[in-house]
């Protein structure tokens, strides 16, 4: 296992490598290049922060060379200084990450479990009005639009029925934990919709398939209550793919909560992101799009991780 | 917990006395008390491009120490009546009607509760496809265990313990190192004596072997018989044979009932049936197989396919196919008849074949079977 | 029983996608039509009824510069359904290359391109996406471009899968043994029997890109007014959700109905496609 | 291999249709020049020499080559024209991946496989295409082997597009008469393999396979995936075939006495080693090699008295695992008879038949066993 785990955080280097690569050549590709947008947006920016920057990309170099510096740099956390604030994109990074981290863990973990039992459940009771409800329900799930589920929320429970906050994070030192929570409620359902609904398909996919394997067949022959079929030989077995697409999806999840922070006003990545696209503050963009690559390929190393786990032929390939 | 321990060895007890019967009349005696038996029982599938007429009320009695093989090519409905028998026909299948009587009480009227309760411990199953019919995700010892603690109320430590044992007893080479394996660290043979070190991990009184070699290799295949008839010898249970093969289980089943179109078409003890099978299928599956003494000779096929079980049998299913149909086969489904048996032991349930032309049929294949031509001849 | 007439029995077994095929049909044409069938220019501003309910002149209403929702909507369509059918039909065309190329060739080339996928796969699309749309102003095409480019990932590895099991079938094999080129197997044999993912994910892919556009131009980096998309239209009805609620309904519910209708569509194609599930039994 | 000339001018497998060249050789090998029990043997069509075939096992990130699956380790034997070779082992013993080796679907690791005395392992890309029309294959599984989305016609018209033989019309007219030859209808050619069952799917395997008139045949477990009743019919079917088309066939299998019913000559195979080779008659009436017993032993007799009677060689374990197989004697392992020599020492391959009828046996104790186990 100790093997197994090795040979994956190896192979991470080549990918993160890759992704590197491909999002310098996105700064490059940027309207007059990385510094243009500073230049030409004719806003007061203070000279040394552009100055710091072109000297930092050496503008003045080979494109690779360039790009070892600034990988070089982002290796050490140097991930240059925001055009907008002249402060490091890092520090910045790091100040907002709490409230995505939260909001993006919430949503995973309503979807995981919502998903689980509607999956389960729908798939156990196979053609029943709850699986064709769920089925209805995933579909329609699917195919909203994150914003304009979040705008509806925002109208029925906040506008209409005045339930929720539709704005805000509320402060945790000011409010306490609950009136928290209820900031965080509206951007979970609404971040996690698309995943319960993807999700818990899948899953009722992937454990039908299970429940007719001869293997259950077996575990029937034995004797053992449906619980224990379904439980101990279904469910195991059917999880296995499950796992891949969570992590997969991801870089879905930090996509949607770009979305949804904005929509919310929430104090995340996502929104200073979305704020940052506006301020063309390219340096921050880029350490955004970073984190989140990173974020999503050790988030598959997990999911390597617990696949290996569940599966013992995976281990002993 | 210990009210379900003593009453495993109430069943224990009970069951001791026609072990011993069973044991003792080597398969002969027809006055004890079959342990399994199956009557008029039909079960079809209501799919949506028909109702498959799988099993056609068939009939059959299975008695301890007793081994009979239910021999049919694919779709004769040999499968589908074993799973009826353990209660597990996949939907959309349906026991239509008939009985399941297994020590005398029917498993068909019985809750799905006590269904459960009897499947493992008093008829256990093996199947066609070691490979596929262990959890691959669960260690052998895990699902070895299963049986032993949901029916015998066992501990943790001492299923694992038991377990061991099992797979010492059909012969795992260091069991006890191997429990915390994955079915896949197993090759194809270990893995069917772990299916049946796990079928016969509560000592029922019927094991029911679904093609359990099909899927191993010739050598795989005598060792694994070789083990069963060993362990049959020592547990003394029923055992029901479910094959395509007809030579395979001339050497070691008792009797021998030939499954057609969802039917038995013909059944007798496994001497008389290769000596002077009764049905037209049963002389034409043997005289496919290539013969000993002319290797070089041509084989006689069996023209034709199987019927469509959606149709529901309206005339004897082998009609289409039978050199020796006539006019009365086609209108007229012929049931399960006593044919005398000329072994001497005649007697109801000896020899039946469901046949309108059995008279005409007697004798061995290679003498007896005739061409087109000759058939002609009777009609 | 010919393998056509199977599937249009199993697909019109679908309901649902037979209606969503009458529904997706329907939309598209009135949005194509729109010149003809719409009761207003989508611009024609008419300051006298501004921020109208839904009425017998205006059937979803209209906006804060009295312009016809309806058929704004209906040109707002336009363009979804352009980018959401163009850049499908690119991702589709991308994706099946690189995941038949993979699979067939195997070994280096599977590899290279595989390690290729993971890397555009571990980049957040939406975020790289709104990067790229702020460097230039986007046209309805451009976008279907982009998108198209940044979507083809699932496809090239179920496609991939599916040759990898294909290419071991004995079929397949027996034309290697006949003296089949590569292309021959290639384009005869793998790809029609791996059509069935092929398709359900070209029809995944429209769903996901309409959405993608509509993002885009929720967030102000789409297509560009005065050009109606239903991801701008929402844009501007965000501020006055609370007061005319029909601004936000209406085209979010034609997102909504199309990508619903195209992802039925694929459902009731996944089955229609694929051979086991018709098999003689 | 230079003097020989290319693909284009070999002569036709059945001479039913005369190549345009003209420049057919007048070499013995031509097997229309041979006629059926001719004192004069003809030589082999088909020449296996030492093959080899190992499949890399990779591991790591870089893919480096760990080991291999020894599945075919230096295989010798010839087929004369119109012969049948039976080839017969458990699974793991390389029999399917030594015809296809031969048939280069694989590609020899070491060895040589010469087809009408030309090398087939060394052949280019376009000579090897055109030598394809002339040897052909027949597959196990009815089901996977057959293009669940092309029409019976298709199929049968495959092989003919593309070796481009005849006009579109002839084709047609020869995928019907293959259809006809084979025993099903010809108006069936628009069907699609699903609408058929397993016996009739393998006629339109063995109806392809005969579509370019083809030499030689490797049929791989052609009848395994099939009811005993309908096996028989295929079996019969193959027999016929063959002696109509003067066919030559690598017959496949793991069943014995279909193999005894169908060969003339039998080869066993044992972990990517040929342990006996002999006529049919010799091998089964006196098979020399321990496991070639073992297999015979172990395949019921459809007879209660005999079985009774009988005292079966019951193997002990399983097959090991071509990635390592044993020294010296592969069979060691598992062979009743093994002792100290046979699991260091290679047994050679001799021969210990007559002059006319060579039995080949790679056995120390070849001689001395007893066959007291097999009928």
């Amino acid at each position: 296992m100790t093997a197994y785990i090795l040979r994956r955080v190896l192979q991470m280097v080549p990918l993160l490598l890759g992704i590197t690569v491909i999002l310098f050549a996105v700064i490059q590709a940027a309207p007059g290049g990385p510094e243009g947008a500073l230049l030409e947006s004719g806003r007061f920016i203070d000279p040394s922060v552009v100055e710091a920057y072109r000297a930092r990309l050496g503008v003045d170099q080979p494109v690779p060379v360039q790009y070892v510096r600034w990988i070089g740099a982002a290796l050490r956390g140097d991930l240059g200084v925001s055009f907008s604030t002249t402060r490091p994109v890092t520090e910045m990074i790091i100040e907002r990450l709490p409230a995505t981290l939260e909001l993006m863990g919430s949503a995973f973990v309503l979807a995981a479990i919502l998903a689980f039992l509607i999956g389960t459940l729908s798939a156990v009771r196979q053609y029943s009005w709850f699986d064709h409800l769920s089925t209805s329900a995933s579909f329609l799930g699917i195919a909203m639009p994150v914003f304009w589920f979040g705008l509806i929320l925002q109208l029925v429970f906040g506008v209409w029925l005045g339930w929720l906050p539709v704005a805000g994070t509320g402060s945790l030192s000011g409010g306490g934990l609950l009136n928290h929570l209820q900031y965080l409620v509206l951007p979970s359902i609404v971040l996690s919709l698309r995943y319960v609904a993807g999700w818990s398909r899948y899953l009722r996919g992937s454990l039908l398939g299970a429940l007719r394997a001869d293997y259950i067949r077996t575990a029937r022959a034995k004797g053992l209550s449906e619980g224990a079929v379904v439980g101990v030989h279904g469910l195991r077995n059917a999880l296995i793919p499950v796992v891949s697409i969570m992590a997969l999806n991801l870089a879905g999840l930090f996509g949607g909560a770009v979305i949804t922070e904005t929509i919310f006003a929430w104090p995340g990545i996502g929104r200073m992101f979305v704020q940052a696209m506006f301020a063309r503050d390219y340096p921050l963009l880029m350490g955004i799009l970073l984190l989140g690559s990173v974020m999503v390929v050790v988030f598959n190393l997990v999911a390597d991780i617990v696949y290996a786990a569940l599966d013992p032929r995976i281990r002993y390939e | 917990m210990s009210g379900r321990t003593g009453r495993t060895e109430d069943a224990a007890r009970a069951s001791e006395p026609e072990v011993v019967a069973g044991a003792d009349g080597a398969g002969g005696s027809r006055t004890v008390e079959p342990v399994l038996s199956v009557r008029n029982l039909t079960t079809r599938f209501h799919t949506r491009s028909g109702t498959v007429h799988a099993v056609n009320g068939i009939s059959y009695e299975l008695r301890a120490g007793e081994t009979l093989a239910l021999v049919g090519e694919s779709g004769s409905g040999k499968s589908v009546s074993a799973l009826s028998v353990m209660g597990l026909v996949p939907p959309p299948g349906t026991i239509e009607h008939g009985q399941v009587l297994l020590n005398g009480r029917d498993l068909l009227q019985a809750s799905e509760r006590e269904r459960r309760d009897v499947r493992g411990r008093e008829v256990a199953m093996v199947f066609q496809d070691p490979m596929t019919s262990l959890n691959p995700v669960l260690t052998v010892g895990r699902q070895l265990a299963e049986p032993l603690r949901r029916h015998l109320g066992m501990g943790a430590r001492e299923a694992r313990a038991a377990s061991a044992a099992l797979m010492k007893r059909v012969g795992i080479p260091n069991p006890a190192d191997r429990l915390s394996d994955h079915p896949h660290q197993f090759s194809g043979g270990q893995r069917q004596r772990i299916m049946i070190a796990m079928a016969l991990a509560c000592r029922p009184s019927v094991l029911i072997a679904d093609e359990p070699t099909t899927a191993l290799d010739v050598t795989i295949q005598a060792q694994i018989v070789a083990l069963v008839r060993e362990l049959q010898d020592e547990m003394g249970m029923a055992i029901l044979w479910i094959t395509h093969d007809l030579a395979l289980v001339a050497g070691f089943a008792d009797r021998v009932a030939v499954m057609y179109g969802g039917t038995i078409v013909e059944e007798a003890g496994v001497g008389e049936l290769y000596a002077d099978p009764r049905h037209p299928y049963t002389r034409g599956l043997l005289a496919s197989l290539p013969r000993l003494d002319d290797p070089r000779a041509r084989l006689t096929s069996i023209e034709g396919r199987p019927p469509d079980l959606k149709a529901p049998p309206t005339s004897c299913p082998f009609a289409s196919r039978c050199d020796w149909a006539v006019d009365r086969c086609e209108k007229e489904v012929p049931p399960l008849m006593d044919v005398p048996s000329v072994s001497g032991r005649s007697g109801p349930g000896q020899h039946r074949s469901a046949c309108w032309r059995w008279d005409d049929l007697g004798g061995a294949v290679d003498a007896a079977f005739p061409g087109r031509a000759e058939a002609g001849e009777f009609a | 029983m010919s393998e056509r007439s199977g599937f249009w029995a199993e697909l019109s077994r679908h309901r649902l996608a037979l209606a969503s095929v009458v529904v997706l049909g329907v939309l598209s044409a009135a949005c194509l039509g729109a010149p003809l069938l719409a009761p207003y220019a989508f611009d024609a501003i008419d300051l006298s009824s501004i921020q109208q309910a839904p009425s017998e002149d205006h059937l979803m209403g209209t906006d804060d510069l009295g312009r016809d929702l309806f058929t704004r909507v209906l040109y707002g369509g336009r363009v979804s359904l352009l980018i959401g059918v163009l850049s499908a039909v690119l991702a589709t065309v991308l994706g099946s290359a690189v995941g038949v190329v993979a699979g067939f060739y195997g070994r280096a080339v599977d590899n290279v391109l595989m390690r290729m996928t993971d890397v555009a796969y571990a980049i957040p699309t939406l975020p790289l996406l709104i990067v790229l749309a702020s460097y230039t102003e986007a046209t309805a095409v451009s976008m279907a471009v982009v998108v198209g480019l940044l979507s083809w990932m699932t496809t090239a590895r179920v496609v991939r899968g599916e040759v990898l099991s294909l290419k071991e079938m004995a079929f397949v094999e027996a034309a290697r043994s006949l003296g089949a080129s590569s292309g021959r197997i290639i384009w005869r044999h793998l790809l029609p029997n791996a059509l069935g993912p092929i398709v359900v994910g070209a029809t995944l892919a429209v769903g996901n890109a309409i959405i993608l556009e509509s993002s885009l131009s929720f967030l102000g980096l789409g297509v560009q007014p005065p050009t109606p998309t239903w991801g701008n239209m929402l844009m501007d009805a965000q501020a006055t959700m609370a007061t005319k609620p029909w601004l936000t309904i209406f085209p979010g519910l034609a997102i909504l109905l199309t990508v619903l209708a195209v992802n039925f569509i694929g459902d009731g194609l996944q089955d229609a496609l694929d051979p086991s599930a018709r098999s003689s039994r | 291999m230079s003097d020989q000339p290319k693909g284009g001018g070999s002569p036709t497998a059945t001479g039913k249709t005369p190549t345009a060249t003209g420049k057919t050789p007048a070499r013995p090998d031509d097997i229309d020049a041979r006629s059926e029990g001719s004192p004069e043997p003809a030589p082999p069509l088909l020449e296996v020499h030492d093959l080899v075939k190992h499949f890399p096992v990779r591991r790591g990130f870089l893919q480096r080559q760990v080991g291999a699956i020894r599945a075919v380790d230096g295989v010798s034997f010839d087929i004369h024209p119109g012969e049948t070779l039976g080839l017969v082992g458990e699974s793991g013993s390389g029999k399917s991946t030594t015809g296809r080796t031969i048939l280069r679907l694989h590609e020899a690791t070491a060895g040589s496989v010469r087809f009408r005395g030309q090398e087939l392992t060394t052949l280019d890309r376009e000579p090897l295409r055109r030598e394809r029309r002339h040897m052909q294959m027949i597959f196990q599984d009815p089901y996977a082997s057959l293009n669940p989305r092309h029409t019976v016609g298709t199929i049968l018209r495959e092989p003919l597009d593309v070796h481009g033989v005849g006009d579109p019309s002839e084709r047609r007219a020869r995928v019907h008469q293959l259809l006809d030859r084979v025993g099903l209808d010809p108006a069936w050619d628009r069907r699609y393999p699903h609408e058929f069952s397993g016996g009739q799917r393998q006629r339109i395997g063995i109806a392809r396979a005969l579509a370019t008139r083809p030499a030689f045949i490797v049929a791989d477990e052609p009848i395994a995936a099939l009811d005993v009743s309908i096996q028989a019919q295929i079996v019969n079917l193959l027999s016929d075939l063959k002696d109509e088309l003067g066919l030559t066939y690598l017959f496949i299998a793991h069943d014995l006495s279909m193999v005894r019913h169908i060969s003339d000559r039998v080869a066993v195979m044992y972990l990517g080693r040929l342990v006996e080779l002999g006529t049919r008659d010799a091998v089964f009436a006196q098979p020399l090699h321990p496991y070639t017993q073992a297999l015979m032993s172990a395949i019921p007799v459809p007879d209660p008295k005999l079985e009774a009677e009988r005292r079966p060689l019951i193997l002990q374990g399983d097959i090991p695992s071509p990635a390592a197989p044993p020294s010296g004697c592969r069979f060691h392992t598992r062979c009743p008879f093994a002792e100290a020599r046979c699991r260091t020492d290679e047994p050679e391959w001799r021969d210990l038949g007559t002059a006319d009828a060579p039995h080949l046996v790679a056995c120390h104790f070849a001689e001395g066993l007893s066959n007291e186990h097999t009928m």
